[in-house]
């Protein structure tokens, strides 16, 4: 009796599925920190990402296709971004994974994709991520080395020789103080005092202390967390009127206004996003990053962030890799990917080859400073 | 009675082959991946329940032990040697077939210590390690002692991430297979992945079997006794500081060796493995399991970490950590699978029968006939391998 | 070492001990009154920031402090009431499980109601770059604010338990709480004030380091090892040795930077105080063990 | 033979001297009480005698031997075993399985033969389920050996610390107020039963209130005043001592 019904039932399902399979959607895994000591990147990551997805879906996807993107957030544990990477790949089948947002999380899983054959459009900015280049591996931010080039220009011109310097016990933190130690001789910096201090620090007074102790003519912070705020309050109180240099983990104007009057005139190199109002109108960037952060801002209320822009240029980069491919294929979305350039993104214009997966180059970066609370460009 | 220790054992991989056959059968094998995982970790709350449920100490630390066995051999199996090849030493070594020469993933070639020795060396390590701090840690007991292991837990936690050569905040990645026989592994490999569950499921087993054994031994009654009046213990001839000692030994190298496999597994570790947080969860497991229930222990254990490796609480996995920890406290401190709860679902399970089978004949005698079943029931939710306990708490 | 860098350290080595000091007293609190170890201490000090910050929004400054601490105390008591009060005899092991899983739930709920942005109260004098000299050093008027506050803060409590009726009654009931039960004493709402002061005092110390600290979801962990450290340190129940516990550790801290590398200060700073337990397991500062037990 | 010997040992707590300079001694295959008022400091003598304090001052000496200061269990491990005040029966555990526990002391099976549970440890495992069985017989508590230890009445709880204590075969057992709680007729039999220990060779140092049983089955009697001995001698003796009369009659303000 049951058999009939069941045997009808799979053929109307069969039947239903055949003409979706045409505009079947494609899979986009992410893995991100949306919780966590690093959802400072993760949570705008995936804000960004979804509201690219529903806009683009919105419009009726891509080559007929709708974008199913599935968000796993991996708390900052890099055991739970290698499990999902797995389940992403093996069990969805994606067909790109944007993240995950901490270079350690990243490193964790790129082997796997790289053995998976699974793009990964990485948001850390560790240069080990591409450098060696990996075939399926991609990364959206800047480069460190750039970012402490463009620091290293300024106090050259300033007459900057010796230096302080402090990171956080994170990726990030790690990955920016090895470039600064590599690059400090070739550009003529001495570093004075080096420490490494930890994430979810509260007070720093006895580090920039040892700064001071060690006589040095400026500080440079490298970090993504609440304690860039706390090290230029600290160093303020306690007398220290020397320049202050932070990251390009700087760039969310939370920070800025944490650290209140502390703040003014901190020196950090950045992507045009946190100063897009002020851009001249003839710079190519422009639209796109009003464009973005008047959405982002409206949608979600809180202040954009240099961070969700790297989701935002991960997206942008898959999906015009997508269509000039002009296939789902993951070796052709691949393979255009790779020879994408003149790309106009929140960082940057980017220029990808088979042996740069990140394509952005110093001009990325614009020194910023902060200015009457604000992000301001710094008048050269 | 070894035989109802064995059927337990026996039911537990039967339900391991059935979730398996389930799995690869709806073409789900994937699944079997985050199982791995999750056996792993299970293995190292079942260690812990040993020392909390059992010896009746605390360990707010646990994860770091996890943690030294999967660092240890994540740094040693990584650790170029190529460019010492010249070195006494390092040859040396290599004659001795400690090495093993491989590429890496963009065809550089190295030279690292072969993975089972760094294997052996990474659970000595854990176990001098577990030795060293334990001797202090265990003179101190209640609240002194948890503040001790929560402290070194942090301590160890806080040189994972701040030394360089552990790959700091981003951790080891890149680490090799664990080569078994004939070209089988301990790694993360899809094509290997029945295999690596089997592999996972098996040190599982044999790790119950050996604790089983020694729960219901003189040294587990020592335990318990211990547990129930330690000056009672000590005047009975029972060197508890000793004991308490090889008990946390244990339990750590246990732990060590899930960090060893997990690791090989995963290809690489993070020090998010040796936070405090992770250290609770363990903790939670086995509170949840029931203190002094090892079966149970390995059940929540498998399930919770399944669900949380797969994502399933998505961006509040800690809010469910600690809401699982208030309400299995506050209603059913001795965890959900404790014995007397057990014993209640079975009552009413067999007063379900009863009631249903009394409807149905309408006469005393499938009243009686209700309850028989009833006890059945209640006996098969004992021998069940989620619920299968009892047997360690007699 | 110059004489100001001494002074330097010293001040940022108070800095921290007064709140390690005040969230080690409010550890001691709880437990004198229950036998209780609270692991969502931490929890309360980031509350009180946190409730100020948005009362702030709305209200002077010194309303903002002071609805803070209010509310920061009505969620002790409702902790208090709903996981603690109806327990008959738990366990320590028991009591630790619960009170961490508090603390695991209050941290989600402070994300969810306020997300992971870092938020701060303005500072109470000046701003952030102001600062005083002392011997030489320069510090914030804020640090002078803390200093003051959470040393306030403990010569009050102490005086409170010394002189009050409810005070006396506390101790009572930590001495022997059947005793104290018997004496018609009303234990249970003691305990219910044991947790209204410790949120009260943590709060009001969230609340006056939050300029110079900051203020997020996930501080309260991280204060509740270092009070916790305190409290075993200073010797479980004794409130002034947590306090000199609080600033040894904080000035521990602070010179372990001047001479090693700060990434490991918290590793150096627990290994110091693990081998002091170890030498002392009753507490550095422990009376002689009476037959209290 | 002396078995026990004690000489001049005291134990200081904080501002209270708990035991001043008390020797007296044990033969073997006597039984000996210690009595006194409450706080006389015997329980405290106890604790010194199996390890669980160290004396301040003084040497214990066991079968020839000093083991003042030794841990509790390397002196149960020299013969010396007891029971307790009290009652310290290990909870979630059956009254057989308590006994087992009190046999630890003969079992060789450590964590490595645990767990393989290698062919010898099974065979010992039975040898001490035994011993303990025949041990619950003989105190006429067979009946009870697998229901749960602390769930039992009070008197049955005794008897299986009594078994617990005698399953390790130890040269002398401690009892400490053996017949606390016990009615009348309980007490005739434990009596009896004390005396049916020191027949298995088993010399029993005792610390009791009831005073007809102790003068009833005694060898000896010690008298311990304030921390201090003040008779030691044939219960007809100590009867008679003034002194020993004064402190339990005289001017007690109890």
């Amino acid at each position: 009796m049951r058999l009939p019904i069941l045997a009808v039932a799979a053929a109307l399902l069969t039947a239903s599925a055949a003409p979706a399979r045409a505009a079947e959607p494609i899979k986009v895994g992410a893995i991100l920190s949306v919780t966590g000591p690093a959802a400072f990147l993760g949570s705008p990551e995936a804000r960004t990402i979804q509201m690219l997805a529903d806009d683009l879906n919105a419009k009726g996807g891509i080559l007929g296709h709708k974008i199913e993107l599935i968000i796993k957030d991996s708390g900052g544990s890099p055991e739970k971004a290698v499990s999902f990477a797995k389940q992403l790949m093996e069990e969805d089948k994606v067909l790109a994974i944007i993240g995950p947002s901490t270079s350690g999380e990243t490193m964790q899983i790129k082997g796997l994709c790289e053995k998976g054959q699974t793009l990964l459009l990485s948001c850390a900015a560790a240069e080990v991520i591409v450098n060696p280049v990996a075939k399926w591996v991609f990364k959206t931010p800047q480069k460190d080395s750039d970012a402490v080039l463009k620091i290293f220009q300024h106090m050259k011109k300033t007459g900057v020789t010796k230096i302080g310097v402090l990171a956080s016990n994170t990726g990030f933190g790690q990955a920016g103080k090895e470039q600064i130690e590599k690059l400090a001789p070739a550009n003529g910096i001495q570093i004075a005092a080096s420490e490494t201090y930890d994430k979810a620090a509260t007070d720093l007074t006895a580090e920039v202390t040892k700064m001071k102790a060690a006589g040095v003519q400026a500080i440079l912070n490298w970090s993504i967390e609440p304690a860039q705020a706390i090290v230029i309050k600290n160093a303020r109180q306690i007398g220290l009127k020397i320049p202050i240099y932070q990251s390009h983990g700087f760039g969310n104007i939370q920070y800025a206004k944490a650290a209140g009057a502390a703040a003014e005139g901190v020196i950090f190199p950045a992507g045009r996003l946190l100063v897009a109002d002020v851009l001249p109108a003839s710079n190519p960037q422009k639209k796109l990053l009003e464009a973005y952060k008047h959405e982002y801002q409206a949608k979600y209320k809180e202040d954009v962030s240099t961070f969700g822009g790297h989701g935002y240029d991960a997206f942008l980069l898959l999906t015009d890799a997508i269509r000039k491919a002009h296939s789902v294929d993951k070796n052709k979305v691949r393979d255009a990917l790779e020879h994408l350039t003149g790309v106009v993104g929140t960082a940057g214009i980017f220029k990808l080859s088979p042996t740069d997966h990140n394509g952005l180059g110093i001009d990325a970066f614009e020194l910023l400073t902060v200015k009457d609370g604000r992000f301001a460009v710094l008048a050269h | 009675m070894p035989s109802a220790r064995l059927r337990h054992v026996a039911v537990f991989l039967a339900v391991a082959a059935a979730a398996q056959l389930l799995a690869v059968g709806a073409g789900k094998g994937f699944l079997l991946t985050q199982l791995t995982m999750a056996a792993y970790y299970a293995l190292v709350a079942v260690g812990l329940s040993l020392l909390m449920g059992f010896a009746g100490q605390i360990s707010l630390g646990h994860a770091a032990f996890f943690a030294v066995g999967g660092y240890a051999s994540a740094a040693l199996t990584t650790w170029n040697l190529a460019s010492h090849r010249g070195s006494g030493l390092v040859a040396a070594l290599a004659r001795a077939g400690l090495l093993q020469a491989r590429t890496d993933l963009y065809g550089g070639s190295l030279l690292t210590v072969h993975p089972w020795a760094a294997a052996v060396a990474a659970v000595a390590l854990a176990l001098l390690l577990a030795w060293l701090v334990g001797i202090p840690v265990l003179k101190l007991s209640g609240h002194y002692l948890a503040m001790a292991t929560l402290g070194v837990g942090t301590i160890i936690g806080s040189v994972a991430i701040g030394t360089e050569a552990l790959g700091a905040a981003d951790g080891i990645s890149g680490v090799p297979r664990l080569p078994l026989a004939f070209g089988a592994a301990v790694t993360g490999d899809s094509d290997q992945r029945v295999l690596n569950y089997w592999v996972a499921v098996a040190i599982l087993a044999l790790a119950m079997v050996l604790l089983l054994n020694l729960v219901r031994s003189r040294v587990g009654r020592a335990l318990r006794a211990i547990h129930g009046a330690e000056d009672a213990a000590r005047a009975m001839g029972v060197d508890t500081a000793r004991l308490k000692l090889r008990t946390f030994v244990l339990s750590a190298g246990l732990a060590a060796v899930a960090g060893v496999f997990l690791t090989h597994f995963n290809g690489g570790i993070g020090p998010s493995e040796a936070s405090t947080m992770k250290s609770v969860k363990v903790v939670a497991m086995v509170a949840v399991g029931g203190m002094g229930s090892l079966w149970g222990t390995l059940a929540v254990s498998v399930v919770l970490n399944f669900l949380s490796l797969r994502g399933y609480f998505g961006t509040f996995d800690d809010a469910v950590f600690g809401g699982i920890l208030i309400l299995v406290m506050l209603f059913s401190p001795d965890g959900v699978l404790a014995p007397d709860l057990r014993r209640s679902a079975g009552a009413a399970w067999a007063r379900l029968r009863a009631a249903r089978a009394r409807r149905r004949a309408g006469a005393g005698e499938a009243g009686e006939g209700g309850t028989g079943a009833g006890e059945a029931g209640a006996g098969e939710a004992r021998d069940g391998a989620a619920g299968a306990g009892g047997e360690e708490r007699p | 070492m110059a004489r100001e860098l001494l002074v330097q350290y010293l001040i940022a080595g108070l800095t921290y001990g007064v709140i390690y000091a005040v969230v080690g007293i409010g550890f001691n609190i709880i437990y004198n009154a229950t036998g209780i170890i609270n692991f969502a201490q931490g929890e309360f000090v980031m509350l009180g920031g946190m409730i100020a910050v948005t009362l702030h929004g709305f209200l002077p400054l010194p309303a903002a402090i002071a609805g803070a601490v209010v509310l920061t105390m009505a969620v002790g008591a409702l902790v208090e009431m709903l996981f603690i009060r109806w327990l008959v005899k738990p366990s320590v092991l028991r009591m630790i499980i619960i009170t961490i899983g508090v603390s695991i739930l209050l941290r989600e709920a402070a994300l969810l109601l306020w997300g992971n942005a870092v938020r701060a109260l303005p500072y109470f004098t000046g701003n952030e770059v102001t600062s005083v000299g002392i011997l030489g050093a320069r510090v914030s008027p804020q640090v002078l604010w803390a200093v003051g506050v959470c040393l306030a803060l403990v010569a009050a409590i102490t005086a409170w338990f010394r002189w009050t009726s409810w005070g006396r009654q506390m101790r009572a009931c930590a001495a022997n709480r059947v005793a104290a039960s018997l004496c018609g004493l009303p234990t249970r709402n003691l305990v219910t004030l044991s947790f209204v002061l410790s949120a009260g005092m943590g709060a009001l110390a969230g609340c006056v380091v939050s300029p110079i600290t900051q203020t997020q979801y996930s501080v309260g962990a991280g204060l509740a090892i270092k009070g916790f450290t305190v409290a075993i340190l200073g010797g479980l129940g004794n409130s002034l040795a947590a306090v000199a516990a609080g600033l040894l550790l904080g000035v521990l801290e602070s010179f372990s930077v001047s001479l090693l590398p700060t990434a490991y200060k918290d590793a150096i700073s627990i290994a110091v105080l693990l081998l002091i337990l170890f030498v002392r397991p009753t507490g550095l500062f422990a009376a002689r063990l009476t037959s209290r037990v | 033979m002396r078995l026990l010997e004690v000489q001049e040992v005291s134990k200081r707590f904080g501002g209270v001297q708990a035991v001043n300079r008390v020797s007296f001694g044990v033969d073997e295959g006597m039984i000996k009480a210690v009595i006194g008022p409450n706080g006389a400091g015997k329980t405290t003598l106890f604790n010194l005698v199996t390890g669980m304090f160290t004396p301040d001052d003084g040497v214990i000496s066991f079968a020839g031997e000093p083991i003042q200061g030794l841990p509790p269990h390397q002196v149960a491990a020299r013969g010396v075993s007891r029971t307790f005040q009290n009652i310290r029966l290990f909870d979630r555990m059956t009254a057989l399985e308590n006994v087992m526990v009190g046999r630890h002391l003969r079992g060789r099976a450590g964590f490595v033969a645990g767990m393989l549970r290698l062919g010898w440890t099974r065979r010992e495992e039975e040898a001490v389920r035994e011993k303990a069985r025949e041990l619950m017989e003989f105190l006429g508590i067979g009946a009870l050996a697998d229901r749960e230890a602390t769930s039992l009445a009070y008197g049955q709880q005794r008897a299986v610390e009594l078994a617990r204590a005698l399953a390790a075969d130890p040269r002398m057992v401690l009892l400490d107020e053996p017949a606390a709680g016990l009615n009348m007729r309980e007490t005739a039999d434990l009596a009896r039963l004390i005396g049916r220990i020191r027949e298995r060779g088993v010399t029993v140092l005792l610390v009791e209130h009831d005073m007809s049983l102790v003068m009833e089955i005694s060898d000896e009697v010690a008298v311990l005043s304030y921390g201090e001995k003040i008779a030691d001698a044939v219960p007809a003796a100590v009867q008679k001592d003034p002194q020993v009369v004064r402190v339990y009659l005289g001017d007690e303000e109890c």
